[in-house]
């Protein structure tokens, strides 16, 4: 049975148009997620990809309950975590683990690295004494080579590295032993040079332990270094789903293809051939009763403004196409 | 349409607002210890007189029947008359109010026009002499109390050197066509003069550091570097591009400005027995001439609220930015 | 060196949370140091406090007593002498004692009503800002109802209807001015929710009561501490426009009262400048000593004002 | 002779803590009609340079030697009216925060008719034509001139500041990260049409970037910034597949790339140094698997190999023999957290 089953997930948000305006127009929604469907083994990866803008990071924040569904749901170990409440949230928080985008914000600044660490213990109750929850951190802080750990004990989130704060952020996420592990964008705001290194740490940690990863990323590159499968998304929806290489190699939705297309090649040798599409993603605001695609596919056709595509089987992965379709 | 969705969207929110301030000031009046009729029920009353008088003022009804009759009057801008001078209220109001909104809008015109000039010299002055002792003298004016402030300028002004009437608005005896003619006579400027360079000169403190710091802010801004880029002339780029972008917070602030200031000019009337709506409040207040007192505060504040609504109108001119907002 | 040997050889203060207090302390001393004013502020502030506790044993007269010349006349309107530094006012009080005596309700009416603004303030800011939605909406309708309300009428208003005690002056301001604060603390911590500790804080299990009190707040202090010091000069410049107007406490000496009583006893008219210019120059100063601090304060903060 | 040349350009400013050196003798040269591509981390220098040679630094920030010429003259050491001379009719720059390169209050059209009339000598209506022209050339709508900034897409401020600085016909275009904040479609065709512009308007161009792929994908030539100095520099292809410089190398192996699935990623281990206090010799030195006892003392010139080629390496003529080692050698590092020993040198 699959860990982590999302469920026609959906997410809208109603749009503010101050006060009059809620009185007399009709309330307008933004569909960040509409209909999202996907399950994860335990032990498995799997790589969200997108432009910003496809709900993918809604995706995630919905499946740590930050936020709440709006519709569909999100089963984990097979029970609804949408209802979740008191001691079954802050079970399931030692479960769910997040790494966020941006190190330099994700640790408090007023907090030192220690004190940090802390919290998740102190939180959930981890430790029989305070020496006990510090040799924790002490030891967590090793395991992602941040050695000698109480060098950064005192030390205050602006005098450490991106590079560095990255691994205490992951460090203080495997704290609690969690059993799924979410990224999103986790080296987009560090340098270069130093990206390998936290990504190689990451591929390490979690398979080792067996955890169940979801990583979220805009770069195609960076998701077929680190995920066997991938996700395709656009417009809150799942476009293409299947294992990377084949994603990647092969891609079949229109959309993936001119994603893979547009990445530029280390090697000035390969370049890809280029797809045509209109430049920028629409705003969620008007989705079409049709493709969300349709506007702006190359190869449209009249039933894609008509019924919306659902994923079907198509050499070895899902796509959401009328292209591969049965003659309508 | 945007823009109209805007201005709607605005004045629905003002108006609101004017309602539960005058809510809030009705129920001051009605729970507050002391029924506003003791003040004016003599001891030798008789019960029965009393009973008459409370029949008369519609204070025997039920509260919510008086709030509905209070809110009736307040937009008819009945108010019934004073305790003291048996005038009508409405009559008082009127008499004064012209006297408030030309000391107001006198010394808010000169404190903003002085207070962007001098907070735009002041950020281009960045790390000068003028800006390091400018800003503390600047802050001192906003320091002093602006009574205080009054005070020497009438022992100087007026009472040693003889340049200014004592008080007033207008000198005794005179007598005036209409009040446009008023407004615009020689006398009532005369006597204008010094309470509306007291109070704008308290108000310039905040346009001054705001506009200074605005520049600042602007200056640093990455269209201001791109605008340097492209080798334009400096003035196109300090005048055209950053004053103008500077400009919206002062705009803001001139709407929050407003509210301070006619609050503020209770204290300047005050001092100089400006005939204007602030002593008219602090008389009645003081005197326990509550009709009087109540439509003075509530004609306070719905000039300030009006005031408010206007700035912020004239923000959304100003930034195209702010009328589009979707949030 | 083992794992438990290396834990006990850390400065014992490891598990302390956030150093909160003592950073405010800290920065106040980094904040003097940087700025002449705002250490000129600092020393207003202790000159005061001095003057205030020592105000009985300083004070040659009782302020309010009257004051007569060896002949038995009222010793009235004297001009400064060695006897009375600054004379006397027209019923015989010693102006130099108020002035001393009237330091006691500047610190008293500022610190406090600058407290119960900044708690008020913060603690809006904070529900309003965190929680969002109608509750937000709600306390930030009730802020745009206070600054709907012209302050010193309002303040009036109630005072005269409370009664003209000192401490109704402090609850009037509290309830009015907690808005500025308010407002501010609200955008600022919608600003730190959008950052990702705090939505760390509620991944690894801090419930909202947590987050907001033990991530958030200590980030939205050093800005309440800010505001804090320019209400101070608020409330004391509010104090000293209630008691001219007359409103204030008649039991207290404060330095409006001062003004109040030179205003009405004509002494405009008669050039007393002795009497009237020292009790707004104190005021004055109190006021720009909060000023000056916040302005340290806030270069501090913002480092984009910087001078240099 | 070059177009542009920058030789031993340095920039320093005043921090709290001191100067920090931004930039440290730095070298480069664009010739007419070809695009170097700038790369280097965050913080190595790469946008004060590309500040320097417009002739607008940040506050706080001057030059403190070297030279920038254009067409052999220096402009540093011409008054600044002169100056005007050259900024936006010879260089122009798209910078690195497009975004927010426009005045918010103003609309687009505006602002490009008032560089061509101040700066350009244009006529109002002369003006407007030229940006309705312009717009056409970036692929946009001339009817776009009439918005608002904010009215906009990312992807269209982009062009609209790129058809901004080609108003005057400038010979050379700099481009400071011009599609970072982009989406990956987004900034795919913006890329596309940067380079038609270069062929079509036989532009040279400076692209300033973090992206190797994105020099790959547009430019002839690279050059290869560190810790404020250029370490190596050539043709685009030799420069990929021959790196003569070690942090070249270990960049090619720090990168995942879309089209190679048995790839292994190696770090670089460490961090730049801090700019406030340089090392004294090679900045790369600390980081560097192969760094000899003359490397932390002496910091290696710029120095030619032929073929457009240059280095800063006191190694570089074991190039091909480090190269060899290079993977085997980062990740040994990244493991150990100490330099290996490095390969005999005969």
């Amino acid at each position: 049975m699959p860990i982590l089953e999302v469920d026609r997930l959906e997410k809208h948000y109603p749009l503010h148009s101050g006060l009059l305006g809620s009185l007399v127009g009709a309330r307008r929604f933004v569909h960040a997620v509409n209909g999202v469907s996907f399950a994860l083994d335990e032990g498995a990866n799997m790589g969200l990809a997108g432009e910003s803008g496809c709900g993918k990071t809604t995706t995630a924040k919905l499946i740590l309950r930050l936020l709440t569904p709006t519709g569909g749901a999100i089963r984990f170990a097979g029970a609804d975590i949408a209802a979740l409440q008191g001691p079954g949230l802050l079970a399931y928080r030692r479960q769910a683990q997040f790494v966020f985008q941006n190190p330099y914000e994700a640790l408090n600044p007023r907090f030192t690295i220690l004190r940090a660490m802390l919290e998740p213990l102190i939180v959930h109750g981890i430790g029989a004494s305070a020496t006990d929850r510090v040799l924790r951190v002490a030891e967590a802080l090793q395991q992602v080579h941040l050695d000698p750990p109480e060098a950064f004990f005192m030390k205050y989130p602006h005098q450490l590295s991106g590079g560095q704060l990255q691994r205490v952020v992951i460090a203080r996420a495997l704290l609690v032993g969690p059993s799924l592990l979410v990224a999103d964008e986790p080296v987009s705001m560090l340098d270069v040079s130093v990206r390998a290194g936290v990504l190689n740490l990451m591929r390490d940690l979690t398979r080792r332990r067996g955890l169940t990863t979801l990583y979220i990323s805009h770069d195609l590159a960076l998701i077929r270094y680190m995920c066997t499968t991938t996700a395709v998304m656009y417009l809150g929806t799942i476009c293409e789903i299947g294992p990377t290489a084949e994603i990647i190699e092969h891609p079949k939705h229109p959309y993936t293809q001119a994603l893979v297309a547009a990445v530029p090649d280390p090697d000035p040798a390969r370049a890809a051939p280029a797809v045509e599409i209109t430049e920028g993603m629409p705003t969620p605001l008007h989705l079409p009763p049709g493709c969300p695609f349709a506007d702006r596919c190359p190869k449209v056709m009249e039933v894609c403004r008509r019924i919306r595509p659902q994923l079907q089987p198509v050499e070895g992965v899902q796509v959401a196409c009328h292209l591969y379709g049965e003659a309508h | 349409m945007k823009r109209l969705a805007f201005i709607l969207s605005r004045l629905a929110q003002t108006l609101l607002v004017l309602l539960v301030v005058a809510t809030i000031l009705f129920l001051i009046f009605r729970l507050m210890p002391g029924n506003p009729l003791v003040a004016y029920l003599d001891p030798t009353f008789t019960e029965e007189m009393a009973r008459s008088l409370r029949r008369q003022f519609g204070l025997d009804k039920p509260l919510y029947v008086q709030y509905l009759v209070f809110l009736q009057n307040a937009v008819r801008g009945e108010f019934g008359n004073s305790f003291f001078t048996r005038e009508p209220v409405a009559q008082v109001i009127w008499n004064v109010l012209p006297n408030t909104l030309a000391l107001t809008l006198a010394a808010l015109v000169l404190a903003y026009a002085a207070g962007i000039v001098a907070g735009a010299a002041l950020a281009a002055r960045r790390g000068t002499r003028l800006e390091h002792w400018g800003i503390p003298a600047v802050l001192a004016t906003r320091a002093a109390p602006e009574f205080w402030v009054g005070m020497l300028a009438l022992a100087i002004f007026s009472f040693s050197l003889n340049w200014f009437p004592f008080g007033g608005a207008t000198s005794p005896g005179s007598i005036y066509r209409s009040i446009w003619a008023q407004l615009f006579s020689l006398d009532f400027l005369h006597h204008l003069a010094l309470p509306a360079l007291t109070l704008a000169l308290y108000l310039q403190g905040l346009p001054t550091l705001l506009m200074r710091n605005s520049m600042l802010e602007v200056m640093d801004e990455d269209f201001i570097t791109f605008c340097r880029m492209r080798g334009l002339p400096e003035r196109t780029i300090i005048l055209r591009h950053a004053a103008r972008n500077a400009l919206l917070p002062v705009v803001t602030a001139f709407a929050l400005g407003i509210g301070y200031s006619i609050g503020g000019n209770v204290i300047i009337e005050t001092v100089f027995s400006w005939p204007g709506l602030g002593r008219t409040l602090v008389r009645a207040v003081a005197a326990k001439d509550y009709p009087v007192a109540q439509a003075a505060f509530l004609m306070i504040a719905v000039v300030m609220i009006a005031m408010n609504f206007l700035a912020d109108l004239l923000y959304g001119v100003l930034d195209p930015r702010v009328s589009d907002e979707r949030r | 060196m083992s794992d438990a040997e290396r834990t006990l050889a850390l400065p014992p203060r490891w598990a302390q949370a956030t150093a909160t207090w003592r950073d405010a302390l800290q920065t106040l001393v980094v904040v003097a140091r940087r700025d002449r004013f705002a250490l000129a502020g600092l020393i207003i502030y202790l000159v005061f406090l001095v003057m205030a506790l020592l105000a009985p044993a300083l004070a040659p007269y009782d302020p309010l007593a009257l004051n007569y010349l060896p002949d038995g006349e009222v010793a009235a309107n004297l001009p400064p002498s060695t006897r009375h530094l600054l004379g006397t006012t027209n019923l015989g009080r010693d102006i130099f004692s108020q002035l001393l005596y009237g330091a006691r309700a500047a610190l008293v009416v500022g610190f406090v009503a600058a407290l119960g603004v900044v708690i008020l303030g913060t603690i809006v800011g904070l529900v309003a800002g965190y929680y969002g939605g109608w509750v937000d909406g709600l306390l930030m309708r009730a802020a745009d109802v206070a600054f709907g309300i012209p302050f010193l009428p309002m303040a009036i208003v109630l005072v005269a209807f409370l009664g003209p005690s000192i401490w109704n002056v402090v609850l009037v301001m509290v309830l009015l001015l907690w808005r500025d604060t308010g407002r501010i603390i609200r955008a600022q911590v919608l600003s730190l929710r959008e950052r990702s500790y705090v939505e760390a804080a509620r991944v690894l299990g801090a419930g909202h009561a947590r987050t907001m009190f033990i991530h958030i707040a200590p980030n939205v202090l050093p800005l309440s501490f800010l505001y804090g010091s320019l209400a101070i000069g608020w409330a004391i410049l509010t104090e000293a426009s209630i008691s001219f107007l007359g409103f204030g406490d008649p039991d207290v000496i404060s330095w409006g009262f001062m003004l109040q009583d030179a205003y009405n006893s004509q002494a405009l008219a008669r050039q007393a400048f002795h009497w009237f210019v020292p009790p707004g120059v104190f005021i004055m100063l109190a006021v720009m000593a909060g000023f000056f601090i916040s302005r340290g304060y806030e270069e501090l903060l913002f480092p984009r004002l910087r001078r240099r | 002779m070059a177009l542009l040349d920058v030789s031993s350009l340095s920039v320093e400013y005043q921090s709290l803590y001191g100067p920090v050196h931004a930039v440290r003798g730095a070298s480069l040269s664009v010739s007419a009609g070809r695009a170097l591509g700038l790369v280097g981390e965050s913080g190595c220098g790469k946008t004060t340079l590309a500040r320097a040679l417009i002739g607008v630094l940040p506050r706080g920030a001057r030059v403190t030697g070297g030279a920038v010429r254009v067409d052999g003259t220096d402009l540093l050491r011409l008054p600044p009216e002169a100056v005007n001379e050259y900024r936006w009719r010879r260089i122009a720059i798209v910078p690195q925060a497009a975004m927010d390169s426009l005045d918010p209050v103003q609309r687009v059209g505006d602002q490009m008719v008032e560089t061509m009339v101040l700066r350009g000598g244009l006529t109002r209506d002369g003006a407007r034509a030229r940006a309705r022209e312009l717009f056409r050339l970036v692929g946009l709508e001339p009817e776009r001139l009439r918005l608002f900034p904010h009215e906009l897409s990312g992807g269209m401020k982009q062009r609209a500041v790129i058809a901004l600085a080609l108003a005057l016909r400038p010979q050379l275009v700099i481009a400071d990260e011009p599609v970072t904040a982009l989406d990956v479609i987004v900034q795919h065709q913006v890329l596309r049409t940067l380079r038609d512009l270069r062929q079509a308007l036989d532009l040279s161009l400076l692209l300033i970037t973090h992206d190797i792929s994105v020099v790959a994908h547009l430019c002839d030539d690279v050059a290869v910034m560190y810790a404020g100095r250029i370490v190596e520099s050539g043709p685009v292809a030799e420069v990929f597949a021959r790196p003569r410089h070690p942090y070249t190398m270990g960049l090619r192996n720090a990168f995942p790339s879309l089209r190679d699935s048995q790839e292994h990623l190696v770090p670089i281990e460490g961090y730049p140094p801090d700019l406030a206090s340089p090392p004294r010799g090679c900045a790369f030195a600390e980081r560097c698997p192969f760094a000899v006892p003359r490397c932390w003392d002496e910091d290696p010139d710029l120095t030619p190999f032929g073929d457009g080629l240059s280095a800063a390496c006191h190694r570089a003529h074991e190039a091909a023999m480090l190269r060899d080692h290079a993977a085997e050698a980062f990740e040994r590092m990244a493991r150990d957290k100490t330099p290996v020993a490095p390969p005999e040198a005969k």
